[in-house]
């Protein structure tokens, strides 16, 4: 057991999988010598070497090429996109080859590759480099989304994810990088696809991604001594997406919550909201609400940001409300 | 550039093979525009009727597990790998007999036992993948060099840019092929470009040296592909071969081409690559017997490729869903 | 009264902006001596000059680039992506610096430009020409998103368009182009962010886009014959939405089936089942089916693209079983 | 390049209103450096300490209605145009009376009023912006020219490449100054980048002069940007122009810098631009009187700032759902 943040937890799950399989290797801008500029890859360089863990010119396009074609001879890429906004510059290569390609040339070439990124707010960037773009990956068909919330998570997920043979679009939350949990020691590998109950209740089922779970788990505490009971599921991967588990605890609790930090319009919960109206209907109690960031670019200013994303205080008081009506 | 063959017999039969290719994609995009006409082929397509010496050039100087990287005009690099016609022609034609059995369609031709690793749609997007070919092959020690044929127009997107500069300083081994054929789909690429030779004229962006060839002569291909693929597989870093050259046809199957001058199609049409090598040939002295012989043999080929192709199945319901994750499904929830 | 196609339209619908302010630029690849890959700008060239109608390389960063620059300094630039698949490749211009830069200038700077291009499948084109992107500009704040599905919206569209402060994605379906109609003469001028009932029922709601639209308004026909009577809405705008319209439809009829092209996660029919069930939760009598083509990349043969975007037979049977369930 | 001023009193005039320039973003970013240990800047912040000359020399050359385009390290671009030091503050710190009111924060700052057009923190999307801007002053016949600044380590990007080419072909009135620190965030640009001047060896792919300029030297870099800029006034189209410089402190807030070597440090500390052009302006006859009350005026300039951005509101939510939309609000949905 040891005492590991969110950002350590990083590298350790890379190293643990690089130990193992000397066809993973990584590459993005800043990950080799400085380990990372939110310090995310620190000592990969001097474990596994230049050949193996290799800065990049600010070319994403490239570094996105780079592996995919290395994924589709052989090897088993971690590239690093320094923000998820940058996933714009290189969209193309994300959604129009990686994605598509095994499909289009009837499966002769796989993807196994994993495409890390610092997503979200909370750290006062301004528009630019704070977007959750969570939403963007889940809707394109052939990526997977995998959005950790904790240390533990972090490692067990990302040699899920180093491990899958297809491509996955791994999130982490910049405003979790600081938190801290106890780990276990030795090989940590969780499986892709599988959401988490972290908290069981009767009234609601409250959903929620990355950097909004611990919010979520301490607005239900809080829920909790106001009388009203929640299960809160960490959804940990939006695709592939565990459905079934989803789908049994909003049909027990009858009401559904989604707390997200992506924009409003078509954020995550919106596919969710959707599945559980056509599949479960008869189950629901009353309506679906969406705690989302409202549909703007994020703000710089504190004061303006902490208004933007979903906080405790806002998503306890929208449960609490929505349930007494 | 010029051919510089000494005229030992293996030449010889390499400049029998190459002429063969040619004459084998000729048939071979003559036969798909047909059955266009036929409204058989139904999305689109994209010739290189007038470029096959490059396909063939290339495809020549390389090893038979050298990766190709096409673009949406890519039938020939695929044909020119060794690729048979019969599931090239099917696949224009959406069969279930099709090289990707209709799923990828005409401008997605992928062969990967023959090292054709894709052709690829998106202007530019498969510079960048072909880089990352190389590296594995750099990374894993093997002798691959990964070779990427794109267009004139490609150099003024960005992923040209980065993909070059990449390669350039992780010394990739790739081979990097502009075929230069004067025109994008409608407009002249001169107009639009602010050097002379979009590729060759770039080169030293990237501290590379610039390589201007005849596109239409094999030999001269065939020579700098050899070049630049030995460096490659030496650790000497990528190239960036520009092949002049020029589309007899439209830029795609709607499209007849008449924005193009009159004199500048007949300048290029006397340049044609395939009497012009076939002449060649015959004065090193292969007879015409054997020159009908083999031409004869393409017809043949493409005729049974025309009837595999047509007595093709539709693709059906089973493959539609089927695929997109390596486990063959497409399911994305449980 | 003159019969139009739907890409003859296009072309009326600029002239008749251009004409009326000389701010009204245009640009893109082969827009101009070639009249456009689709001919949807045929004549332009020749009326406005070459000034005002340009031709650019292949660089879609530039091109939007320049629109964007352009609208901040006076003009009101319409810049052609040939295929909406394209946008993959300058998505950064579009979302983060197109969409947020008023916001986070606090409104300093307006982008009064339109964004044209190719949209959807239909044309066997295979999977990297054929994409559906409606939900990919719907979930982008700052971005409003029309999708006109005739001739005659065409021009009042684009003229809503073009007269629009903001950034505005105008998305063609591709399968449309051929598509004819009567369009009256005289200048025509639309309004953004309004849907239109295209055929009143009772039995339940069904919302299409685009090229869906002919296609539900034919399956809305043979349901008759059935006995099954729908509302048919063109959505038109997917930003601003016209919410009043459709939750009206919906609270009335009781049922609420979407026809989507895009992809279906995340497909936009998913944020309106979300705000229908949020808002009018108790006014619906039975769960909301979407009806989209799979999750899938589009396929290229004829056979399986058919079966993959929705069908007048696909759209009429689902409607029919789900309202006999 | 050196600077070639005939010391005429208009010259030296705007040599100190240079000087003062630099002084002041000097003075400023310490400010922001040492509010930043405060706590009260909030965000992230990028300085130009070390790369004033650029931003003095340029926008000595530009005219009131020129555009400028800068990036996250835009402090210095911002207040050079011009713009007063209380807004740019008190927007680093968030507050109400910053100059976007809290909106865009440190990296995104704006001022249409003096032809700030913005600052763009994504790499190289900028310059085709400058580019639009470049084209409407070409088509409306007005004589604006856009000035677009940016990094070395920012040559790598696609966008440069498909803005240099456009820029190019359509002769457009823009100005792109590389400001060539010689590192990008903690990597060298050097190792990763194919020439040695990332910039100027690349101006002959877009059928451009190479430009390289000390960037320490205010009078060079208003010479250069003098010239360049009268050729885009006169129709002549764009230049790129590469300013060797150095920043003196780390990319950005949180970092120390420690990985750039000490020697390489002290080498460029030596040549800091400040104190060389003080020393030239002491040389070509301004007393020293006049240059300490210079300094000392923007050293109360400073304090003003800060007492005043410190003063400042938070923003609330009046602010937070408005001007997404040109109609001053952010719905959606009717
Ligand atoms: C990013 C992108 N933009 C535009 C297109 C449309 N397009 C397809 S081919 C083509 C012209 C390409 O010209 P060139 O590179 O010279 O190749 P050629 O077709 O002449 O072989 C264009 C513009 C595309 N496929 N991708
Ligand atoms: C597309 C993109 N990739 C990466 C980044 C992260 N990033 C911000 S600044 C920077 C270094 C830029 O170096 P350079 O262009 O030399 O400018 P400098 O910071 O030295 O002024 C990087 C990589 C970004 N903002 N945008
Ligand atoms: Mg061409
Ligand atoms: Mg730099």
């Amino acid at each position: 057991m040891a005492q590991l943040t969110f950002r350590e937890a990083i590298a350790r799950g890379i190293a643990q999988e690089m130990r193992r399989d000397p066809a993973v290797v990584m590459l993005g801008e800043d990950v080799a010598a400085a380990g990372g500029v939110f310090k995310g890859t620190v000592g990969l360089l001097d474990e596994f070497g230049p050949q193996r863990v290799r800065d990049t010119p600010i070319s994403e396009q490239a570094i996105l090429g780079a592996a995919m074609g290395a994924a589709m001879t052989g090897l088993r890429p971690i590239a690093e996109i320094m923000f998820s906004d940058f996933f714009a510059v290189c969209w193309d290569i994300v959604v129009n080859e990686i994605a598509k390609s095994r499909y289009m040339t009837d499966g002769q070439v796989s993807f196994p590759l994993v495409i890390r990124s610092g997503n979200g707010g909370g750290l006062r960037f301004g528009a630019q480099h704070s977007q959750s773009v969570e939403n963007w990956a889940m809707m394109i068909p052939g990526l997977k989304v995998v959005v950790p919330s904790s240390a533990r998570d972090v490692i067990g997920l990302m040699a899920a994810a180093v491990r899958d043979p297809d491509p996955v679009v791994f999130l982490e939350a910049k405003a979790l990088y600081p938190t801290k949990m106890d780990v276990p020691d030795g090989e940590i590998v969780d499986a892709l696809g599988t959401a988490r109950v972290l908290r069981s209740g009767d009234d609601a089922t409250v959903l929620a991604l990355g950097s909004m779970v611990p919010r979520t788990l301490a607005a239900a505490e809080r829920l909790a001594g106001e009388g009203i009971s929640v299960t809160v599921i960490d959804v940990r991967s939006l695709i592939p997406l565990d459905t079934a588990t989803i789908l049994r605890e909003v049909a027990r609790t009858g009401r559904l919550f989604t707390v997200e930090e992506n924009p409003r319009v078509l954020g995550w919960g919106a596919e969710i909201a959707a599945v559980v109206t056509e599949e479960i209907f008869y189950d629901l109690d009353g309506p679906i609400v969406r705690i989302t960031t409202p549909h703007i670019p994020l703000p710089a200013a504190d004061a303006l940001e902490d208004l933007a994303i979903p906080s405790v205080e806002r998503i306890a008081t929208t449960i609490a409300k929505a349930l007494s009506d | 550039m010029t051919s510089t063959q000494t005229a030992g017999s293996t030449d010889l039969a390499r400049q029998v093979a190459m002429y063969r290719a040619q004459v084998a994609l000729r048939a071979f995009e003559t036969r798909a525009y047909d059955l266009f006409l036929e409204n058989l082929v139904k999305g689109t397509s994209h010739l290189s009727l007038g470029q096959e010496a490059i396909a063939a050039g290339v495809a020549a100087a390389m090893a038979p597990d050298d990766w190709t990287f096409a673009t949406y005009r890519g039938h020939a690099h695929t044909l020119a790998r060794g690729v048979p016609m019969t599931p090239v022609l099917a696949e224009l034609l959406g069969r279930r007999n099709g090289l990707m059995r209709g799923k990828g369609g005409s401008m997605h031709l992928t062969s990967v036992s023959h090292g054709v690793m894709g052709s690829y749609a998106v202007i530019g997007s498969h510079l960048p993948i072909a880089c990352g070919a190389a590296w594995s092959a750099q990374y894993r020690g093997t002798d691959q060099v990964a070779v990427c044929f794109f267009g004139d127009g490609t150099t003024n997107i960005g992923a040209f840019h980065e993909a070059l500069n990449f390669a350039a300083i992780w010394r990739l081994p790739v081979v990097f092929v502009c075929e230069n054929n004067l025109w994008m789909e409608y407009t002249r690429t001169s107009e639009v470009t602010a050097v002379a030779h979009p590729a060759a004229d770039r080169a030293s962006a990237y501290g590379l040296e610039p390589i201007l060839v005849d596109g239409n002569d094999a030999d001269a291909v065939y020579e700098v592909a050899r070049t630049a693929i030995a460096r490659a597989r030496a650790g000497e870093g990528p190239s960036l071969i520009e092949a002049e050259t020029y589309r007899h046809g439209g830029h795609s199957r709607a499209d007849p081409g008449t924005y193009r001058p009159d004199d500048e199609v007949e300048a290029w049409l006397a340049r044609d690559p395939l009497p012009m090598y076939r002449a060649r040939l015959a004065a090193s002295g292969v007879g015409e017997d054997e020159l009908a012989a083999l031409e004869a043999e393409v017809a043949d080929e493409v005729e049974e490729a025309t009837r595999e192709a047509r007595a093709g199945e539709q693709p059906g319901e089973d493959l539609l869903l089927a695929d997109v994750w390596a486990d063959g499904g497409s399911a994305w929830r449980n």
